[in-house]
């Protein structure tokens, strides 16, 4: 758990789906740490949605690339101040997908933990959202008839 | 200097990396324009060293500038 | 996924702790959802906290017992209320552990899942802090001398 | 009536049910306090029926009563 802590720069992609296996492998290695009473997992899901602009387009996929260098600089700077903002935290982990990830499955994880559940929850909130409007994360999404248009978090 | 490109403006360019002479961000973005068709059009930042800056400042050319278009983490 | 919709009462308890395969499971299940883009996931780990009152005393277990009959009834109201306000809400998934817990393993779970992280992440603080306060679950903590104390939540 | 016990209630009775004979809500709380030791510096609710009552009301024998110590879930 002590990957879990501030300071240094972890890398956060992954390649590929994230597997349910391993966000179980991350709960289970938790249960060392006995000071910990809540965790709180948010699961970021590839979603079939339609596109309007294309017809009888829909997301079959989402192609993620990204600026790694600026996104793993970025990243380093929220979990420290995340961990500034809920010093009670017990640690902090978040996998972001690279490459193509086909709709269902699942492509972003953010987990704290902590002794209470209020930290737990407003960590990952908070990351979240900021990791989805600061992080240099490109997504294209692969439309039924091959045809793409570019994701934008709004 | 090298000029980094992603996702859609990639795309546009047809390529990752741009060489462009620049002596200030405002003088990047002009260059920017001529070499990447329809950009004028598209939403995008210039991230200096990593970092996205807004406005005017003097470039030396040892930076590293990327351009990136809307973000879609998560 | 049929199952997490409202409207019949589930049996939420599961006795002796929560496995994280069994998460990893649930999880994967939804993978079939593709209008899925967000599951928000709460975990209650048992803490090894110091018991003041007690010298040396530290939890080593929490033995749960249950009004089951009116917990279910509570649960299905509360779940019934929280798809009337997260019309948008995909499913809920609820367990808790009835028996003995040891300290670093799991004793609950909600899991929620919707097309958006909003709907998610505010269904799970809501029925988290809603199942503490209106469940009649009752926790024995076990103390490293055997002895024990009653578990209230504040 | 059957009264159902629980938790730390349950431990002060030695015994999990009592069988009690009342006609109101306040009846059985004089009862309850004459039958668990201490019951009276304890936080409880009673519930009735499944549900948590405050205040009075008849009972007629049928409800299903529970005396309830402080929730301890999650």
């Amino acid at each position: 758990m002590s990957d879990g802590r501030p300071h240094k720069v972890k890398d956060i992609f992954v390649e590929g789906a994230i597997p349910a296996s391993f966000i179980a492998e991350n709960i289970a290695k938790h249960a060392t740490r006995t000071d910990i009473g809540a965790h709180e997992i948010f699961l970021g899901q590839v979603r079939a949605d339609v596109v309007p602009s294309v017809q009888d387009g829909r997301v079959q996929a989402i192609e993620f690339t990204a600026y790694r260098e600026m996104a793993l600089e970025r990243m380093t700077i929220i979990r420290e101040e995340a961990f500034t903002k809920w010093p009670a935290m017990t640690c902090l982990h978040v996998h972001h997908s690279l490459g193509c990830i086909k709709a269902g499955e699942l492509c972003f994880m953010v987990f704290a933990s902590a002794p209470h559940r209020i930290q737990a929850r407003e960590a990952v909130a908070w990351v979240v959202d900021r990791i989805k409007a600061e992080l240099p994360i490109f997504g294209r999404e692969i439309l039924s008839d091959a045809s793409h248009v570019w994701k934008t978090n709004s | 200097m090298n000029v980094l490109l992603f996702g859609s403006i990639a795309e546009k360019a047809g390529v990752a990396l741009l060489q462009v002479e620049a002596t200030s961000l405002s003088a990047l973005r002009v260059e920017l324009i001529k070499r990447i068709p329809g950009l004028e059009h598209m939403r995008y930042a210039i991230a200096v060293d990593r970092k996205v800056m807004i406005g005017e400042r003097p470039l030396t050319g040892s930076e590293e500038i990327a351009v990136l278009p809307p973000f879609a983490g998560g």
